[in-house]
């Protein structure tokens, strides 16, 4: 309600960055900061989770495909440049060595160009998801069975990463020194990746906020909601459910492009069926519908595994099945729902679908 | 305001460790729960067992060793979360664990960039020496590569490779192509499943078809139940086709049931069955410690070993500075179960005893065949002429 | 010749352990649109069940057979719980559903992990069911013509139930429209929880005998849990029938796929496959048509 | 005559049973032609089939175009607007947010992803039109089914749909507002077909310029009120006796 | 038979249908009446247990005449004791045969064949579509189909939600003569909520108007009725 007002709006924005700029880098050890830094990579996927599940109604439980994408393409800039650093032009990545790879790989040979990276970043999940998206959404596959397809979708390409040793494997790809030039070990070098993340973090929620609030944002819910009928006053819906997808692709690409130099590694245990649920759990638990729901329930959400897991290491998964079960039982709204206060008018129920 | 750039030194990172109490703080890092677990709680008790001893025998330099425990939960990232918090949150002296090639690379560069020390326990696929990790388990020439000259000798003149898809698998074929190659082996196939997959059916039936003399298998994990269900119900014998294992010991030999495995063959360091005064008191202590039924295995003997040889080190060098520890750590040594270990002070690795061991009635493995005492660690091949250009990263 | 005989029964006996992982699956998501993620951990259970019947019973074939009803006893009484405690609140958020049951998985297998220890266990195979047969020039494991059996027996008798007992009406009649089957004198608590508990049952059915050819422990089952939900949407939600011909289907795809590449790409393929299928049969192979718009 | 849609021999076929079988029908501007029929007549799959939502054999032209085999939402592009048996609105949307997106197919993407500042003029006038100006800022969900209907007449009317198939649009209301649901078909029929399904012949002989009967997939008879009412087989198969007919008539 | 005091219920935490006492005496025939959204169906709902009843209680006569309080009591249970429900909008299980719609509520009954027979001549359209899928059938056969569901239950009190929308007109008049006939056979009370006012008003002996969930009249259905019903909807 609040944020539905300009005012609101810009006082939200500049509250949360008073926090992530001022409180946050002043109060957090620097090993904690980066934690933050990680954490908010996931609060941007889950932003796009909620713009695709809360507001199109699409559960896409396959984003660690395209967190992925992102974090592996990031990761190949840097291991290029750290190996052209060290030995000049065309050298091979440290790692290649190991799986017996003596020739860099042609398609790896781009990825030394920041400007060509970031426009894969950019491009190339967001394409991927277009094509799959009218693939799958064109034949009006839909609701569980697309869950469970994009569920199918994130263990093929975690095995198929597994099997690419010129992508380091089942290793992945870590042990980077630079970023973009500048030394990754350095603390203040850290510091900054933390405000770049938490820069991203706020665009991200404003063209969020950008898109629910336009005639677009409306046609997405009238598609969740009506699919059929949306196409009896002559919109392709698909291409509606397309446009949402693509972006949460491309809200969790560039999620992925920074966690790469913030956590130092990327490797398919990462991006699989089990990390892509973890997102998803964010966002449910923060309310699906809301739009700083997301946001909250997955930083609250990793919060919690890293608190549960340092202080009960061998018994913290107890507590996590428990807080999922019961916050998602309990509050269908997610946490978003107890801020809400009574409603105004009676509201049917949001769709589960 | 901008930090380092490349090129630039970076300042080194302050250490946090505080030795002025009675107490010292080492970080015990195990996946305790996601699929490896079922391998690194072993680990786990392994390290807390020499810790214990090590306090009961007076501590190091006097001070009492305190277990610092965090769960890798099966996900690197979570493992270099964990090792950063282990070492800039709780300050500890050294981290002990990591299993899969994959934990252990995902924490290296926290290790370098803090300027602190990993014991990593577990036999792998080489081709790495970082000043600040200790490698206490098998490098490829301690094991792969003693196990190939065994089957060679017995006469083995045609192999088939089945492993995991991942990195020490992979490595592991590629060593073992090339050593076939120069041997004059033939090698008949090389299939790789998914982890933790159970379909061998296809293979299965490949690998008889093939006819191979004996099968190298650097399957991970629950697989190898599958693996070796489906080799026996196939007809398939120790006898006209052996299977040489890399990565199975006494836990897992449980799990598949022995009357699938009996006369097969695995490769490495230690056995429970080692026939020695430090190994008969090891294995009492660990069976005291966490029941007469638990079983001790080789990663469980280089983690308890890492330990003391950590300990040694810090004797040595009269001081839990990671400086002073790196600079003591050549020669030191400890009369472990399996035998003598040394630490190689240029490669971080140490001297380890090879042995092959077949699988008895028992669910144990006895060894039929040990190197001739500790092998020297050779972890970039660089003394076998056939492996000329598999290893030379650095 | 050989091979393509080879092929033809690994696809059978591959497609029947699918469809035994499965078939409870297409009851409780087929039917009861229900996500149970904790499906793979019912399993699981089931291949405990196997074990401690082993460890009590001794002789490994009489506790095949005791744990196979034994199985079903309990992976059932825990979807019961599971239903009563929480599905029942969630009918009408199916998503929802799968993001409650995958906290009940975490938290079983961290109860397994507990109660049988980290490291796999051991089910003997019974000495019946040792070896292979040989049929048509390939050597075929008994176990798996087992697996093949029970798979049959189980799929004979969900569609004998579904289709023509009273049982099965009111089953099909609640997940149409359960305000309507109240209306019609159903209670459809019991029916839900009835359905729950026989899905159930089916997946720890299909953990004892996945004990023949697989590992027993904390992690198995979640191995299956992927390719099962696949099988169910290929053959179309809450088709027994789609469900039989998706699980051989697949079963034989990865088996083809695995002779000409590696196990690991056969994975990828098989997924791709299904992708493309699903563009000519969205609805998956055997579609139940309404005319409502949804 | 000023033909807005013409069927030729349409055929609907579902796995062997014929549903529709050989219809022509013509709509033309100006006129509320109703459809009416026995019950499985195959009257709402003929709406399905002009609508693209059955598959069939035969051709609907509107405007010398054919549609057969064209898309739905091509179909709705060209003027060809309908509404369901059960009203289908955007639930958790406000009645404007409903009209403003009925009004909208075809927006360039910029405008769909700018906000909106102020409602489309014809938005506000369908509003006042169909008798929710005072309910634009209420979720459609909470409309009461006949406002429902109306709120789905008024979204084919934003989207300029010049050719209406309304499936018993006026199921469920009261005698008074079936009375204004009546009035509002007339007037908007001015310059647009209409075609109405329905079972109510109060309505039908109320308010139809014309009457097409389906009788088990075919035309049964075709002409005005009195035309259609009169004729034995139309009296048999759907009106019943004429007897029974003159009881409904006045009930 | 029935006896509704001071029912409230509603949707979510709003309620619809304010505070309704009515009462339907054995063997007689209600029709309720309303403009739509009055909250007839709503309060239908809470009747057969649909819905919770927020506030009052719903009283049902067993077969020997004394009342019970079934407010708690969930659907199933008051079907079982003798309340039957033919909901709005043709509704039928969309995955069975009409058929096995029909043998659903049959099964369990000793009579149970019989009683499907005797509906079958009843509704004779329904014969050769007993082996389709109900979902694919037309509006009016399911209705007929819902109709016929819920007389094979044998009821002593019959809840019809508009029996005879989007009904062809010749079968609108069997349903209204059935609807007449069975409760002048007697051993049913008819609850009848009716938008066409001829039937509504010929059917029952009594009638309520609601008026955004509240009653705005009531009374026999006599001389005046229709014009004192038509001043009530008025407005
Ligand atoms: N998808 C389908 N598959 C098979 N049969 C169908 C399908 N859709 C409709 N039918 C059948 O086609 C016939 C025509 O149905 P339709 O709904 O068009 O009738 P209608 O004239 O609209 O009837 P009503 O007035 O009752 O709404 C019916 O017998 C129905 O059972
Ligand atoms: N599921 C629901 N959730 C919220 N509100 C509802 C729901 N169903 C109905 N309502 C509201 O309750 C009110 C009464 O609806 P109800 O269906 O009882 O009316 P009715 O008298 O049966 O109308 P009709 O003649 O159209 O069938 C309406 O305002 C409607 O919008
Ligand atoms: N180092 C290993 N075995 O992964
Ligand atoms: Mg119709
Ligand atoms: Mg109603």
């Amino acid at each position: 309600m609040f944020l539905k007002t300009r005012l609101g709006t810009w006082t939200g924005f500049g509250a949360a960055a008073i926090v992530l700029f001022g409180l946050a880098p002043l109060l957090l050890s620097g090993f904690r900061l980066g934690l933050l830094a990680q954490f908010i990579c996931y609060a941007i996927v889950a932003v796009g989770i909620g713009l695709a599940w809360g507001r199109g109604g699409m559960l896409t439980l396959g984003q660690g495909v395209f967190f992925g994408m992102g974090a592996y393409l990031m990761a190949m800039h840097l291991k290029m440049a750290d190996a052209e650093f060290r030995n000049g032009p065309g050298a091979v990545p440290d790692f290649m060595e190991l799986a017996g790879i003596r020739e860099l790989p042609a398609y790896w040979a781009p990825f030394s160009s920041p400007a060509f990276t970031i426009a894969m970043i950019l491009l190339l999940p967001t394409a991927f998801a277009v094509l799959l998206g009218l693939a799958v959404f064109k034949r009006r596959v839909k609701g569980a069975y697309f869950a469970i397809l994009s569920q199918a979708l994130a263990g093929a390409f975690a095995i198929l990463l597994i099997g690419q040793q010129s992508l380091g494997g089942f290793n992945g790809l870590s042990r980077f020194q630079y970023f973009f030039g500048f030394t990754l070990a350095d603390p203040v070098n850290q510091q900054m990746l933390y405000f770049i993340a938490a820069g991203v973090l706020l665009a991200v929620v404003a063209i969020a906020l950008q898109l629910r609030r336009s005639r677009y944002g409306e046609l997405l819910v009238a598609v969740r909601d009506a699919e059929e009928r949306v196409r009896f006053l002559g919109y392709d819906a698909a291409n509606v459910k397309v446009v949402a997808y693509a972006v949460a692709a491309l809200f969790a690409s560039v999620a992925g492009a920074v966690f790469v130099p913030v956590v130092g590694i990327i490797s398919p245990a990462s991006i699989g069926i089990v990390p892509s649920i973890m997102f998803i759990l964010g966002v449910a638990i923060g309310g699906r519908a809301s739009l700083v729901g997301p946001v909250v329930g997955a930083l609250a959400v990793a919060w919690a595994q890293t608190a549960l897991s340092e202080q009960f290491p061998s018994a913290w998964t107890y507590a996590q099945g428990l807080l999922f079960i019961a916050i998602i039982a309990l509050l269908p709204g997610g946490i978003a729902s107890v801020f809400k206060r009574f409603p105004t008018k009676r509201t049917p129920v949001e769709a589960a679908a | 305001a901008c930090g380092t750039r490349a090129g630039e030194e970076t300042a080194a990172t302050e250490s946090c460790v505080d030795t002025s109490g009675d107490t010292v703080k080492v970080g015990s890092l195990n996946s305790l729960s996601g699929t490896m677990a079922i391998s690194e709680t072993t680990v786990r008790d392994a390290i807390a067992l020499a810790v214990k001893e090590i306090n009961a025998a007076g501590g190091v330099q006097g001070k009492t060793v305190e277990i610092v425990a965090e769960d890798g939960a099966s996900e690197p990232t979570v493992f270099a979360e964990k090792a950063e918090k282990l070492i800039r949150e709780d300050c500890v002296a050294a981290v002990f664990g990591g299993w899969t090639s994959a934990s252990r690379k995902a924490m290296l560069p926290v290790f370098e960039d803090n300027d602190s020390l990993l014991y990593y326990p577990v036999q792998y696929e080489g081709l790495e020496a970082s000043e600040n990790i200790f490698y206490t388990g098998a490098t490829t020439n301690q094991q792969i590569i003693p196990a190939l000259d065994y089957l060679a000798e017995t006469g083995v003149e045609s192999i088939y490779l089945v492993g995991s898809d991942y990195v020490f698998p992979r490595t592991a074929n590629a060593i073992i192509n090339a050593y076939a190659e120069a041997h004059g082996i033939e090698v008949l196939g090389e299939d790789y499943v998914t982890l933790g997959s159970t379909e061998f059916s296809t293979i299965v039936n490949q690998v008889k078809s093939a006819g191979a003399d004996a099968v190298f298998n650097t399957l991970n994990g629950d697989s190898n139940v599958a693996f070796f269900r489906e080799y026996a119900n196939v007809g398939l014998t120790a006898e006209d086709m052996p299977v040489m294992s890399v990565s199975i010991a006494e836990e897992e030999v449980g799990g598949i049931g022995v009357e699938n495995i009996e006369g097969q063959l695995a490769a490495w360091n230690y056995y429970q069955t080692v026939d020695s005064p430090a190994n008969t008191a090891f294995v009492e202590a660990f069976k005291a410690e966490y029941g007469a039924d638990r079983v001790t295995s080789d990663p469980m003997e280089a983690a308890y070993t890492s330990v003391y040889l950590w300990a040694a080190t810090v004797e040595k060098a009269g001081s839990f500075a990671v400086a002073d520890v790196q600079a003591a750590a050549d020669g030191v040594s400890f009369e472990s179960p399996e035998g003598t270990v040394v630490i190689d002070g240029d490669t971080h690795h140490v001297t380890k005893t090879a042995r092959i061991g077949e699988i008895r009635a028992d669910g144990l493995l006895y060894t039929v065949w040990e190197s001739e005492g500790p092998i020297e660690p050779d972890p970039f091949l660089e003394g076998y002429d056939w492996a000329a250009g598999l290893g030379d990263t650095e | 010749m050989d091979l393509l005989v080879g092929q033809l029964f690994t696809g059978l006996s591959t497609g029947s352990i699918l469809l035994l992982a499965a078939l409870g699956l297409s009851l409780t998501y087929g039917q009861m649109g229900v996500i149970n993620m904790a499906h793979g951990e019912f399993i699981m259970a089931g291949c405990y069940t196997a074990y401690v019947v082993q460890q009590a019973v001794g002789d490994a074939g009489a506790s095949l057979l005791i744990a196979l009803p034994v199985g079903f006893l309990v992976g059932g009484a825990m979807g019961l719980v599971l239903e009563t405690l929480l599905i029942r609140r969630l009918y009408h958020r199916p998503l929802d559903t799968l993001l409650v049951t995958f906290g009940v998985g975490l938290i079983l297998q961290q109860v397994a992990r507990d109660v049988f220890g980290a490291p796999a266990v051991n089910v003997a195979v019974p000495e019946a069911l040792r070896g292979g047969v040989d049929l048509l020039g390939v050597t075929v494991p008994k176990t798996r013509l087992f697996i093949m059996a029970l798979a049959v027996v189980s799929v004979a008798a969900v569609t004998l139930v579904l289709r023509f007992t009273p049982a099965g009406r009111r089953i099909r009649a609640v997940v149409g429209n359960r305000d309507l089957a109240e209306t019609a004198g159903i209670s459809s608590r019991r029916v839900d929880a009835g359905t729950f508990f026989i899905g159930s049952g089916l997946a720890g059915v299909a953990g004892v005998a996945l004990t023949l050819i697989g590992s027993t422990s904390p992690t198995t089952g979640q191995s299956y849990l992927v390719d099962a939900f696949l099988v169910v949407v290929a053959g179309g939600m809450g088709r027994i029938k789609g469900a039989v011909v998706a699980a051989v289907a697949l079963g034989a795809l990865q088996a083809v796929f695995e002779t000409y590449s590696t196990a690991s790409l056969a994975k990828v393929g098989v997924f791709l496959v299904i992708v493309v299928f699903l563009q000519l049969r969205p609805q998956g192979l055997f579609t139940l048509r309404t005319r409502s718009l949804a | 005559m000023n033909t807005a849609l013409s069927c030729k021999h349409i055929e609907v076929d579902f796995d062997g049973f014929k549903a529709v079988s050989g219809v022509d029908l013509e709509l033309a501007r100006g006129e509320v032609h109703f459809l009416i029929g026995p019950n499985g007549a195959g009257k709402t799959t003929l709406v399905d089939a002009i609508t693209g939502l059955a598959k069939y054999s035969g051709s609907v032209v509107k405007d010398g175009e054919e549609l057969r085999g064209k898309k739905v939402h091509h179909i709705a592009r060209r003027g060809i607007g309908r509404t369901f048996q059960t009203a289908q609105v955007f639930d958790n949307l406000t009645v404007a947010q409903n009209l403003d997106i009925a009004a909208g197919a075809g927006r360039s993407p910029w405008t769909l992803l700018r906000r909106r500042r102020h409602l489309p003029q014809n938005v506000v006038d369908t509003m006042a039109r169909i008798g929710l100006a005072d309910h634009a800022d209420t979720p459609a969900g909470v409309l009461a089914h006949g406002q429902k209907q109306w709120l789905e007449i008024g979204m084919l009317l934003v989207g300029d749909a010049d050719v209406l198939l309304l499936d018993e649009p006026i199921a469920g209301m009261g005698h008074d507002e079936r009375e204004t649901t009546g009035r509002l078909l007339h007037d908007i029929a001015a310059d647009r077909a209409v075609a109405v399904v329905e079972h109510d012949m109060d309505f039908m002989r109320a308010f139809a310029s014309r009457v097409t009967v389906l009788h088990a997939g075919a035309v049964l008879a075709s002409g005005s009120v009195d035309e259609v009412s009169n004729d034995p087989r139309v009296q048999e198969v759907y009106l019943g006796t004429a007897k029974e007919a003159a009881d409904a008539a006045t009930a | 038979m029935l006896r509704l005091r001071d029912l409230t219920c509603g949707y979510g935490r709003s309620a619809v249908v304010h505070g309704i006492d009515l009462e339907i005496g054995a063997d007689e025939v209600v029709s309720v009446m309303g403009h739509n959204g009055a909250g007839k169906t709503t309060l239908l709902r809470a009747v057969v247990g649909l819905i919770p009843a927020m506030r009052g209680t719903v009283e049902f006569a067993d077969p020997s005449g004394n009342w019970t309080d079934v407010t708690r009591k969930p659907t199933n249970k008051r079907v079982k004791s003798g309340m039957a429900y033919v909901p709005q909008g043709q509704q039928c299980f969309a995955h069975l045969t009409a058929g096995e719609n029909l043998r659903l509520v049959a099964d369990g009954r000793r009579n149970g064949k019989a009683l499907v027979d005797s509906q079958l001549d009843l509704f004779p359209a329904l014969r050769p579509l007993l082996a389709r899928q109900a979902g694919l059938l037309s509006g009016g056969q399911r209705q007929q189909l819902a109709i016929a569901r819920a007389l094979i239950t044998e009821p002593r009190l019959l809840i019809l939600d508009e029996p005879t929308e989007g009904i062809q007109p010749n079968v609108v008049a069997e349903i209204e003569a059935t609807v007449v006939d069975l409760a002048k056979r007697g051993g049913l009370s008819v609850l009848l909520v009716e938008q066409h006012l001829g039937f509504a008003l010929q059917a029952a002996s009594r009638y309520y108007v609601l008026r955004s969930g509240r009653v705005a009249s009531t009374g026999d259905t006599g001389a005046e009725a229709q014009t004192r019903v038509r001043e009530a909807m008025a407005i």
